[in-house]
C-alpha cells in the first residue's frame, strides 16, 4: 500500500495545488513542498528500515484489465528505492527553485510539477509492462506543459520536439512490449504483462533481438544517446529551471532505469549480442556531447550537452555486464541527477540576477557572488569527475567495469574525462573569472538558495567519500545478466 | 458465349461508364446531377437484369427503391443548386470551391 | 409481424415515430425549446427501449434485419452519440437566425438511417438505411442557408454521395447477378459453395468497397471530408464524424464477417493499402492545417486508417479493437466538435486555430476538455484514445501485421505534432481574458464525455468486458 | 600513530573553515587557521614519524572507513605510512608550513586572502592524501585534488584571462596524463582485482613475468600519469605558464611538492617498472631529454619565475633519470633537496618580486645585491644548491648521486651519464645568469618595500635546510653516509651498480664539478651570450611544443567545436520534418475544393481497385 501512496500522494497534491491557487497564489508552492518533503521523509524512513531485506522489499498488486492480463502491479527493490529517493529529493528542490521564478499561474505549474513527479515515481515502481508504458507516457504531458508554458523564448518548439522524440521511442517500445506479450503467450499460454512472468520468456534468437531493439530505442531516446540526443539541448535550454532539473535529474534516469530493469533482464541474449555496438554509441555520445558542450555559449545549453556526455557512460556501463559497471551505472544515475540538477539550478539563479544565459555576457562574477562561485566550482568539478565527489565514483566504476568487456571503447570513454575537463573549466572561466562586464552589485546566495545548494553539496560529497550505502542498496537488485563477467 | 444476363450487365456497365465520364467532363451542376442519375439508373438496370436471371422479385423491388431515392435526391439536389445559384450567380461547379487546403 | 418482432426493433420504431410526430409538432407551433426537448426525449426513450429486448439474441427479422448484441450495442452507441450532439445543438442553433425546428426532424431521420444500417443484413435494408441517412444529411449539411459554404458543402456531398451510392449499387447488382442472393448470409453460403469465385463477384465487392469507403472517408474517397466538415454546422459535423462513419463501419464488419471476407487476400491487400494511404494522407494533410474543423476532418481520415488496421487484424482481438476504438473515437470527436460549437458565436464558427489562442486562461474548463480530446486523438494515456490505440496495436501484433504497425507508429508521431500544436495554442499567454457565458447543457454534455473519456482511459475493463461478451455471442 | 589521520584532516578542516567563515574571522584569523592547520599537520607528522621510526615497523596502515566495496573489489579510505610516504609527508607539511607562513606576508595586501589560504590548505590536504594513500584510487583522489588546487591557485588572480588560460592549461594537460593513469588503474583492477598498493606489488611478480605485455602497458600508462603531473616531456608545457599564480603557489605546488607526485608514483610502483624494462628505460630517456631541453629553455628566459619553472622541469628530469636507472632513493634524495632549495629560490624570487612591486622581468632588475642584501644571500644559497656547487650545498650531493648512478647503475650507461653532466653544466650556466641579472649590475627598478619578518624567517629556515639536507647521504668518496637510503630500504630497493669503482666515482664527480664551475665562469665572463635571435626565441618558447600542440590539438578541436556548434545530427531530424512538411504541401494541393477533382479521385480509386482485382483474378 505504501507504494501506491507514493504515487497517489503527489497526484492528490497536484490537484490540491491547482485548486488552492484560486484561493491564494502562494499556497500551491507550500503544498508542493510539503508533499515532496513528506514523500522524501517516507522514502528515507523506508530506506533506513528496508536495507538488507533481500531483493524485493514490498509489492502491491491489484487487477486492472484482466482481459489482457494487465494488473496494477508495483514493487520496490533497492534500485527503485534509490531512484525514488532521488526523485523526491530533486522534486523538493525543484519546488524551491521555482519559489520565486514562477509568478504566473502558479497553481497549474505546481500541478504539472507534482504530476510529472508522480509519473516518474510510477515508472520507477511498476512491475507491469503495460503500466510501465502508461506511466512512461503520462509523465510526458505535464512535462510538455512545464516547458511549453513557463519556458523561455523558443519553448513551444522545444516542448514539441521533446514530446515527439520520446513518443516515437515510446511507441516502438509499445510494439515491443506487445510482441513480448504474445511471444510469452504463445510459448506458455498465459497472457500477462507481469514483469516477473515475462522474465525468462523463451523466444527465438531473432525475435528477442527485434523486441530488445524496440525497448532499447525508447530508452536511448530518453537517455539520450547519440544520435537521438538532439531533443535534449532544446528542451533543457528552454525549460524553466525546475523543468530542467526534473528533465536532467529524473526524466533521463527513466531511460537508464529502463535499460537496467527491462532490457538487460528480459533480453539477456540480445543484450549481449548488441552490447559492443551500444557501448560504442555510448562512447561516441560521451565524446560528441562533450565536444558540443564546449562549443555552446548558452549556459543551460552547455549543461544540456554535458548530460549527453554523461549519459553515454550509462550506456557504456550498462552493457559491460559486470558488477562494477552496474554499480557504476546506478551511481551515475544518482550523481548525474544531483550534479546536473545543481548546475541547472545555478543557471537559474544566475538568470534571476543577470537575466541572461549567455556566457559571453557573464564573467567576473566571483567578487559579487563568492558563495555561488564555490557551489558552482563544486559541481563543475563533479561534472568533470573529480575524485571525492560522487560522479567520480560512478565514472570510475563504470570504466573499470567496461574495461573488462571492451577495452578500446573504454579508452575512448576515458578520453571523455579530458573532454569533460575542457568544457567544465570553460564554465568557471566564463562565468566567474575574468573581468566583469559591468560592476555588479548582486546579492549572493539567499537563504532559500542556500537551502537548495547546501544539501546538494553535502550529498555529492557524501556520495564521493562514502557511497557504500548506495552500493549496498543497489546490490540485491542487480540482475543476474548484469554480472555476466564478474571481476576476478 | 454471351448470355442475355451478360449482355444486360454489359449494357448497364456502358451506361454507368457514360454517366461517370459525363460527370467528369461536365462542369454544370445540373448536368452533373443528371449524370449521376444516369449512373443510378444503370445500377438499377443491372438489378433488373440480375433479377430476371434468377426470376426473383427482389431485384425489381430494389429498382423501385432506387427510383424513389433518386427522386428524393434530385429534389434536394435541385433545391441546393438553386440556392447556390443565388449566391454564386453561376452553375459552374468549379466556382463552388471556396473551401480548400 | 409479431409483437416480439416489433419490440425487438423498438428503438428504431421510436425514432421513426418521433420523426413523424416532430413534423406534426412543427406544423402546430414552432418552438425551438419544445422541439429540442421532444427530440431529446425520443432519444432517451429509444435508448431505454434497448433494454426491453424480448427474446434471446440474436433475433432475426427476416429477411432484412437482425438484432444481435452487436447491433444492440451499436444502436446504443448511435443513440448516445445522437443525444450528445443534441445537447450541443440547442445552444448552437439558438443563436442562429434560421428556422431551427426542421433540424431535429432531419436529425431523427438520419438516426433512423443509421440504426437501420447497424441492424441490416440485406442489400435492400443496407441501401435504404444508407440513403435515409444520406438524404437527411444533405439537408443537415446545408442547413445554415445564410452561409455560402453550407450550400457548397451540401451540393458537394450530395453529388459525391450519389456517385458513391451508384458504385455501391452497381457492385451489389453484380454480386446479386452472380449469386442470386441479397442477404449477407446467403451470399456467404453462395461463396462457400463456389470453388472459384467469379471475377464479377470480386469486382462487385470492390465496387461496394468504394461506396462504403466513401462514407468512411478513407483514401482515395476522402476528399470530401474537410470541405463537408468545414461547411456544415458544427453539431452536424460531429454527427457525420461519428454516427455516419460508425454505422457504416459496423455494416462493413457485419458484411465482411458474413461473407467471410478474410479469405480473399486480394481484398485484404486492397484494404491494407487503403489503410496505409489513409493514415499518411490524413496526417500529412492535417500537419499544418490552421482550420480546426478541417484538421479534425483530416485526422478522422487517419483514424479510419488506424481502425482499418484493427479490422484487418481480424479475429476476436481485431474486432474488439475496432469496437473499442470506435467508442473512443465517437466520444472524442463529439467532444472536440462540441468544444468548437460552444465557442462559436452567431456570426461564425470558432474554427480557426487563432480562435483558440489562450483558451486555457479564458475558459479553463473547456480548454481542459479540448486538451483531453486532443490527447485522446493522439493516443496519450489517461484517455480512451490511448487504450484504443493500445488495443489496435495489440490486435496488430497478435496478427503479425508489423509493417502496418510500424507505419502506425510513424503516423502517430506525425499526428502528435498537430494535436499538440493545437494544445499549445490554447496555452499561449493571453493578455486580456474575456469570458463568455457557456450554456449549461453543452458544458454538461461535454463534461460527461470527458469523464467518460478518462474513465475509459483509466479503467477500461468494464467496456472491454461488454464488447467482449458481445463479440462472443456474435460468434 | 593512530591519530595520523590528523595529518591530512587538519588542512582539510582548515580549508573548510576558511570557506565557511572567511568573512567573520578577519585576516589574522585566516592566517592563524591557514598556517596553524598545516603547522599542526607538520607537528603530527614529526611525532608520528618518530614513533614510526622507533616502532621498527616497516609500514603502518590506518584504515579509516570503507570507501567502496563492489563484489570482490574493495577499496578503503586507508592511510599508509612507510618510509617513502613519511619522507614525502614530512617535506609537504614542513615546507608547506614555511610557505604558508611566508604567504601571510606575501599575500597580505590581497583582498582574497582567505580564498588563497583555503585553496592552499586544500592543496596540502590533497597532497597528503596522495602520498599517504594505501591504494591507487585514494592516490588518484589526491592526485586529482592537487590538480584542482593547482588550477585554483594558478588562476588565483582571475581577472586576467591569461591567468585563467594558464590554469586551465595546467589542469587539462595534466588530465591527459591522468587519463592514461586511469586506464592503468582499470588494467590493474582487471588483472589483480585490487588497487591496494601493497597487494599489487606483492601480486605482480606472481601474475606476470618480467617484460609481460600487460605489465609493460600498465607501467607505460602510469608513466603517462607521471609525466603529466611532473611536467616531463611530452606534457611539460603547462608548468612555465603555471607561473601565473602567486609566487608561494609556485614554490609549494610547482616546485616543492605537486610536480614531484610523478616521482612519487613511479617510486611507489617501482615493482611494476622493474618488471617492465621498456617502460623503465623510457622513464630514464624522458628524464634525460627533459632535463636538457628544459635547461636550455631556462637559459634564455627573461621572466625570473619562468627560469625557475624550466629549472624545476629540468631538475625533475634528473629525478626521472634516477628512477629510470633504478636509483630509487637517489630520486627521493633529490626530491627532498630540490624541495628545499627550489622553494627557497621561489620564495626568494617572490621577495624580489614584491620588493619591486610585481616586476618579474630580470632585465628590469639588477643591482639588488645592495638594496636587498638579506634576499641576496638567501638567493645565493639557493642558487648554489641548484647549480650544485661542490661540497657545501645539498644540491651537489643529491645531483652528484644521480649523475654517478646514471652511469654506474645496472640500467644506466655512458649516454645517460653524459646527458646528466651536460645538464649540470647547463644548470650552472642559467643559475649564474639569473644571479647576475638580478643582483649584479646597475639597479634598474627601485625597491619599494622590504620583506617583513614573516617572509624572511621561512627563507632562513629553508636556506639552512638547503645546505644541511645534503648531508643525509654522502657518496663513497666523501664519507659515505646513507641515512636516507637506509631509511628507504624497506620500501625502495637499493640501486644495483655495475662497473662501479671509487676511481670512476671520483672521475664522475670531478667532471661534474669542473663543468659546473666552467659553466659559472663562462657566464660570468661573457654574459650576454650571443645567440642567434631565432634560436633564442625557439628556446624561449620551450622548443615549440606549445605551438605544435596548439596546431595539432587545440586549434582543430576549437575549430571543430565552432563549426559544429549547432550539432549536425540535428539536421537529420530537421530534414525529416522538412520532408514531412513538403508532403503536407503536396497533399494540400489535392484538396483544391473543386468537385470534379474529387470525383476524379474516386474514379481513380475505383479504376485502381478494379484493375488490381481483375488483374489478380486472371493471373493467379
Amino acid at each position: 500500500m505504501i507504494l501506491f501512496l507514493f504515487i497517489l500522494i503527489p497526484v492528490l497534491g497536484a490537484f490540491a495545488a491547482w485548486l488552492s491557487a484560486a484561493w491564494n497564489k502562494k499556497l500551491p508552492r507550500w503544498i508542493a513542498l510539503m508533499v515532496l518533503v513528506f514523500e522524501l521523509a517516507m522514502a528515507t524512513a523506508f530506506w533506513s528500515e528496508a536495507v538488507g531485506d533481500g531483493s524485493w522489499y514490498v509489492t502491491f498488486i491489484r487487477p486492472w484489465m484482466p482481459r489482457f492480463g494487465i494488473s496494477f502491479s508495483l514493487a520496490m527493490d533497492g534500485l527503485s528505492l534509490l531512484m525514488l529517493i532521488l526523485t523526491f529529493f530533486l522534486g523538493a528542490l525543484s519546488v524551491l527553485v521555482s519559489w520565486n521564478e514562477i509568478k504566473e499561474r502558479t497553481g497549474f505549474f505546481f500541478f504539472n510539477l507534482l504530476f510529472v513527479l508522480a509519473g516518474i515515481t510510477g515508472v520507477f515502481l511498476t512491475m507491469d509492462l503495460f503500466l510501465f508504458y502508461f506511466f512512461w507516457e503520462v509523465m510526458l504531458i505535464p512535462m510538455y506543459f512545464l516547458i511549453g508554458i513557463w519556458g523561455h523564448g523558443n519553448r513551444l518548439y522545444a516542448a514539441l520536439k521533446f514530446f515527439i522524440f520520446t513518443q516515437a521511442g515510446g511507441l516502438l517500445m509499445l510494439l515491443a512490449i506487445l510482441g513480448l506479450y504474445f511471444v510469452h503467450a504463445q510459448s506458455t499460454g498465459v497472457f500477462t504483462f507481469n514483469y516477473f512472468d515475462l522474465l525468462n520468456t523463451p523466444m527465438a534468437q531473432e525475435t528477442g533481438r527485434w523486441l530488445m531493439l524496440g525497448f532499447l530505442i525508447a530508452f536511448i531516446v530518453k537517455l539520450p544517446a547519440f544520435p537521438f540526443h538532439t531533443w535534449l539541448p532544446d528542451a533543457h535550454t528552454e525549460a524553466p529551471t525546475a523543468g530542467s532539473v526534473v528533465l536532467a535529474g529524473l526524466l533521463l534516469k527513466t531511460g537508464a532505469y529502463g535499460i537496467l530493469r527491462f532490457v538487460l533482464p528480459l533480453f539477456p541474449e540480445a543484450s549481449q549480442y548488441f552490447a559492443p555496438y551500444i557501448m560504442l554509441l555510448g562512447a561516441i555520445g560521451i565524446l560528441y556531447g562533450g565536444k558540443l558542450a564546449y562549443a555552446q555559449t548558452d549556459f543551460k545549453r552547455l549543461v544540456a550537452y554535458t548530460s549527453v556526455s554523461h549519459m553515454g557512460f550509462v550506456l557504456v556501463g550498462a552493457f559491460a555486464f559486470n558488477e562494477l559497471a552496474y554499480q557504476g551505472v546506478v551511481m551515475q544515475m544518482i550523481t548525474h541527477g544531483i550534479s546536473t540538477g545543481a548546475l541547472f539550478m545555478i543557471a537559474g539563479s544566475l538568470y534571476d540576477r543577470l537575466h541572461t544565459r549567455e556566457l559571453e555576457e557573464m564573467g567576473g562574477l566571483w567578487p559579487a557572488l563568492p558563495g555561488m562561485g564555490v557551489v558552482t566550482m563544486v559541481f563543475v568539478m563533479a561534472s568533470l569527475g573529480l575524485p571525492g565527489l560522487g560522479n567520480f565514483i560512478a565514472e570510475f566504476l563504470i570504466l573499470a567495469g567496461s574495461w573488462q568487456a571492451q577495452p578500446w571503447i573504454t579508452v575512448a570513454a576515458t578520453i571523455g574525462l579530458v573532454v569533460a575537463t575542457v568544457y567544465s573549466l570553460r564554465i568557471m572561466q566564463k562565468v566567474f573569472f575574468g573581468v566583469s562586464v559591468r560592476e555588479y552589485k548582486l546579492p549572493d546566495l539567499s537563504l532559500r538558495e542556500a537551502l537548495m545548494f547546501v544539501p546538494l553539496v553535502i550529498v555529492i560529497i557524501w556520495l564521493g567519500v562514502y557511497p557504500q550505502p548506495v552500493i549496498n542498496t543497489a546490490k540485491p537488485a542487480t540482475p543476474a545478466v548484469a554480472v555476466h563477467f564478474t571481476s576476478k | 458465349m454471351i448470355t442475355s444476363t451478360t449482355a444486360g450487365l454489359v449494357l448497364a456497365g456502358i451506361l454507368f461508364t457514360m454517366g461517370l465520364v459525363s460527370m467528369l467532363i461536365r462542369r454544370n451542376l445540373i448536368f452533373m446531377l443528371v449524370s449521376v442519375e444516369v449512373m443510378l439508373n444503370a445500377a438499377g438496370l443491372a438489378f433488373i437484369v440480375a433479377a430476371s436471371r434468377w426470376g426473383q422479385p427482389e431485384g425489381q423491388v430494389m429498382f423501385m427503391f432506387i427510383l424513389a431515392m433518386a427522386a428524393a435526391e434530385v429534389s434536394v439536389g435541385l433545391a441546393l443548386i438553386l440556392q447556390l445559384y443565388h449566391q454564386l450567380k453561376t452553375l459552374d461547379s468549379d466556382e463552388a470551391s471556396k473551401m480548400n487546403g | 409481424m409479431s409483437a416480439t418482432d416489433l419490440l425487438s426493433i423498438l428503438p428504431l420504431l421510436i425514432i421513426s415515430g418521433a420523426a413523424v410526430i416532430a413534423m406534426l409538432l412543427v406544423a402546430i407551433k414552432r418552438n425551438h425549446r419544445v422541439m429540442h426537448a421532444f427530440t431529446v426525449l425520443a432519444f432517451i426513450l429509444a435508448f431505454l427501449a434497448l433494454f426491453l429486448q424480448p427474446g434471446p439474441l440474436p433475433y432475426e427479422l427476416r429477411p432484412l434485419f437482425v438484432v444481435d448484441a452487436f447491433a444492440m450495442f451499436n444502436t446504443g452507441l448511435i443513440l448516445v452519440a445522437g443525444l450528445s450532439v443534441l445537447f450541443l445543438s440547442y445552444s448552437y442553433f439558438e443563436q442562429r437566425e434560421e428556422r431551427k425546428e426542421e433540424y431535429y426532424i432531419l436529425l431523427l431521420l438520419a438516426t433512423v438511417g443509421g440504426i437501420v444500417l447497424v441492424v441490416s443484413q440485406h442489400f435492400i435494408s443496407l441501401f435504404l438505411g444508407l440513403e435515409t441517412m444520406s438524404i437527411s444529411l444533405y439537408g443537415l449539411i446545408a442547413y445554415l442557408r445564410a452561409r455560402e459554404r453550407s450550400d457548397e458543402a451540401g451540393i458537394k456531398y450530395l453529388l459525391l454521395a450519389a456517385l458513391s451510392s451508384a458504385f455501391l449499387l452497381f457492385g451489389m447488382a453484380l454480386v446479386y447477378a452472380e449469386s442470386g442472393r441479397m442477404d449477407f448470409t446467403g451470399i456467404g453460403l453462395y461463396l462457400a459453395g463456389t470453388a472459384t469465385v467469379p471475377v464479377s463477384v470480386v469486382a462487385g465487392f470492390g465496387l461496394m468497397l468504394i461506396g462504403i469507403g466513401f462514407k468512411l472517408g478513407i483514401v482515395p474517397f476522402h476528399m470530401w471530408t474537410p470541405d463537408i466538415y468545414e461547411g456544415s454546422p458544427l453539431p452536424v459535423a460531429a454527427y457525420i464524424a461519428t454516427v455516419s462513419k460508425g454505422s457504416m463501419l459496423v455494416l462493413l464488419m457485419r458484411f465482411y464477417r458474413d461473407i467471410n471476407g478474410y479469405e480473399y487476400t486480394i481484398l485484404w491487400w486492397v484494404i491494407a493499402i487503403i489503410a496505409m494511404a489513409s493514415m499518411f494522407t490524413g496526417n500529412w494533410l492535417a500537419l499544418l492545417q490552421q482550420n480546426v474543423k478541417r484538421l479534425l476532418a483530416y485526422s478522422s481520415i487517419a483514424h479510419m486508417g488506424y481502425i482499418l488496421i484493427a479490422f484487418l487484424a481480424g479475429q476476436e482481438a481485431g474486432q474488439e479493437a475496432v469496437m473499442f476504438y470506435l467508442v473512443a473515437y465517437v466520444i472524442t470527436s463529439i467532444g472536440a466538435f462540441g468544444v468548437l460549437a460552444l465557442l462559436s458565436d452567431k456570426v461564425r464558427d470558432a474554427e480557426e486555430l487563432s480562435d483558440f489562442k489562450g483558451l486555457f486562461w479564458r475558459q479553463p474548463w473547456l480548454a481542459a476538455i479540448f486538451t483531453a480530446m486532443m490527447l485522446s486523438l493522439a493516443g496519450i494515456p489517461l484517455t480512451a484514445g490511448f487504450i484504443g490505440k493500445f488495443y489496435i496495436v495489440a490486435a496488430g501484433v497478435d496478427a503479425g501485421l508489423w509493417l502496418l504497425l510500424i507505419l502506425l507508429v510513424v503516423n502517430s508521431v506525425i499526428g502528435l505534432f498537430y494535436y499538440v500544436r493545437v494544445v499549445a495554442v490554447m496555452f499561449q499567454p493571453l493578455e486580456a481574458p474575456q469570458r463568455k457565458p457557456l450554456p449549461f447543457f453543452g458544458v454538461f454534455a461535454l463534461s460527461g464525455l470527458m469523464v467518460l473519456l478518462l474513465w475509459l482511459g483509466i479503467y477500461p475493463s468494464s467496456l472491454i468486458a461488454v464488447i467482449r461478451d458481445m463479440m462472443l455471442t456474435m460468434g | 600513530m593512530n591519530w595520523m589521520y590528523l595529518v591530512p584532516a587538519m588542512p582539510f578542516l582548515g580549508a573548510l573553515l576558511l570557506v565557511l567563515f572567511s568573512k567573520k574571522i578577519g585576516k589574522t584569523g585566516v592566517s592563524l587557521i591557514g598556517c596553524g592547520s598545516v603547522g599542526i599537520a607538520a607537528l603530527v607528522t614529526i611525532v608520528a614519524g618518530l614513533q614510526f621510526m622507533n616502532s621498527g615497523l616497516q609500514q603502518f596502515s590506518l584504515p579509516l572507513w570503507n570507501w567502496l566495496s563492489v563484489g570482490n573489489f574493495n577499496i578503503g579510505i586507508t592511510l599508509h605510512l612507510d618510509a617513502l610516504s613519511l619522507a614525502f609527508t614530512f617535506v609537504i607539511t614542513f615546507v608547506g608550513f614555511l610557505i604558508h607562513v611566508y604567504s601571510t606576508g606575501y599575500m597580505a595586501e590581497d583582498p582574497d586572502f582567505a580564498r588563497f589560504f583555503a585553496s592552499m590548505n586544500l592543496f596540502v590536504g590533497a597532497m597528503l592524501m596522495l602520498v599517504l594513500a594505501d591504494n591507487l584510487l585514494l592516490l588518484y583522489f589526491g592526485w586529482e585534488g592537487v590538480g584542482l588546487c593547482s588550477y585554483l591557485l594558478i588562476g588565483f588572480w582571475y581577472k586576467d584571462p591569461a591567468n585563467g588560460a594558464a590554469a586551465r592549461k595546467a589542469f587539462i594537460v595534466t588530465r591527459v596524463g591522468d587519463t592514461a593513469m586511469a586506464i592503468a588503474l582499470f588494467l590493474l583492477v582487471q588483472h589483480t582485482g585490487s588497487l591496494q598498493l601493497t597487494d599489487i606489488l606483492a601480486k605482480a611478480p606472481t601474475l606476470w613475468t618480467t617484460g609481460d605485455a600487460t605489465v609493460v602497458t600498465i607501467a607505460f600508462l602510469l608513466l603517462g600519469g607521471a609525466v603529466g603531473k611532473s611536467a616531463q616531456l611530452p606534457l611539460q608545457t603547462w608548468l612555465p605558464d603555471a607561473m601565473a599564480g602567486p609566487t608561494p603557489v609556485s614554490a609549494l605546488i610547482h616546485a616543492a611538492t605537486m610536480v614531484t607526485a610523478g616521482v612519487y608514483l613511479i617510486a611507489r610502483s617501482h615493482v611494476l617498472f622493474t618488471m617492465a624494462p621498456a617502460a623503465q628505460a623510457t622513464v630514464a630517456i624522458v628524464g634525460a631529454v627533459t632535463l636538457i631541453l628544459a635547461g636550455c629553455s631556462a637559459f634564455v628566459q627573461t621572466d625570473i619565475k619562468r627560469v625557475l619553472a624550466y629549472s624545476t622541469i629540468s631538475q625533475i628530469g634528473y629525478m626521472f633519470l634516477a628512477l629510470g636507472v633504478g636509483a630509487w632513493s637517489a630520486a627521493i634524495f633529490h626530491f627532498i633537496t630540490h624541495a628545499f632549495f627550489k622553494a627557497l629560490l621561489f620564495l626568494g624570487a617572490g621577495a624580489v618580486i614584491v620588493a619591486l612591486h610585481h616586476e618579474q622581468d630580470m632585465f628590469k632588475m639588477g643591482g639588488l645585491r645592495k638594496s636587498l642584501p638579506g634576499v641576496f644571500w638567501i638567493f645565493l644559497i639557493g642558487s648554489a644548491s641548484l647549480a650544485a656547487i661542490p661540497f657545501v650545498t645539498a644540491g651537489f650531493y643529491s645531483k652528484d648521486q644521480i649523475v654517478w648512478l646514471a652511469g654506474a647503475s645496472a640500467q644506466g650507461g655512458a649516454g645517460y651519464w653524459i646527458v646528466a653532466v651536460m645538464g649540470a653544466f647547463i644548470t650552472a650556466m642559467y643559475t649564474t645568469r639569473m644571479m647576475l641579472l638580478v643582483f649584479y649590475g646597475k639597479e634598474k627598478t627601485h625597491v619599494h618595500h622590504r620583506p617583513g619578518l614573516n617572509m624572511m624567517v621561512p627563507l632562513y629556515v629553508l636556506a639552512v635546510c638547503s645546505t644541511l639536507a645534503g648531508f643525509m647521504e654522502l657518496p663513497h668518496t666523501l664519507g659515505h653516509v646513507t641515512l636516507l637510503s637506509d631509511f628507504l630500504q624497506p620500501v625502495l630497493p637499493a640501486v644495483v651498480t655495475e662497473h662501479a669503482s671509487t676511481a670512476l666515482e671520483w672521475g664522475s664527480q670531478g667532471v661534474a664539478t669542473l663543468l659546473c664551475l666552467a659553466g659559472i665562469y663562462i657566464v660570468w665572463r661573457v654574459l650576454p651570450i650571443p645567440f642567434p635571435r631565432e634560436v633564442k626565441t625557439f628556446l624561449k618558447n620551450g622548443w615549440g611544443f606549445d605551438a605544435a600542440y596548439n596546431l595539432l590539438f587545440v586549434q582543430p578541436y576549437v575549430l571543430l567545436a565552432r563549426l559544429n556548434r549547432k550539432d549536425v545530427v540535428d539536421r537529420l531530424y530537421v530534414g525529416l520534418a522538412a520532408i514531412t512538411r513538403y508532403f503536407h504541401r503536396m497533399m494540400s494541393a489535392t484538396q483544391s475544393g473543386i468537385l470534379r477533382w474529387y470525383i476524379m479521385g474516386i474514379v481513380m480509386g475505383a479504376v485502381v481497385i478494379l484493375s488490381v482485382i481483375i488483374w489478380r483474378q486472371y493471373t493467379v
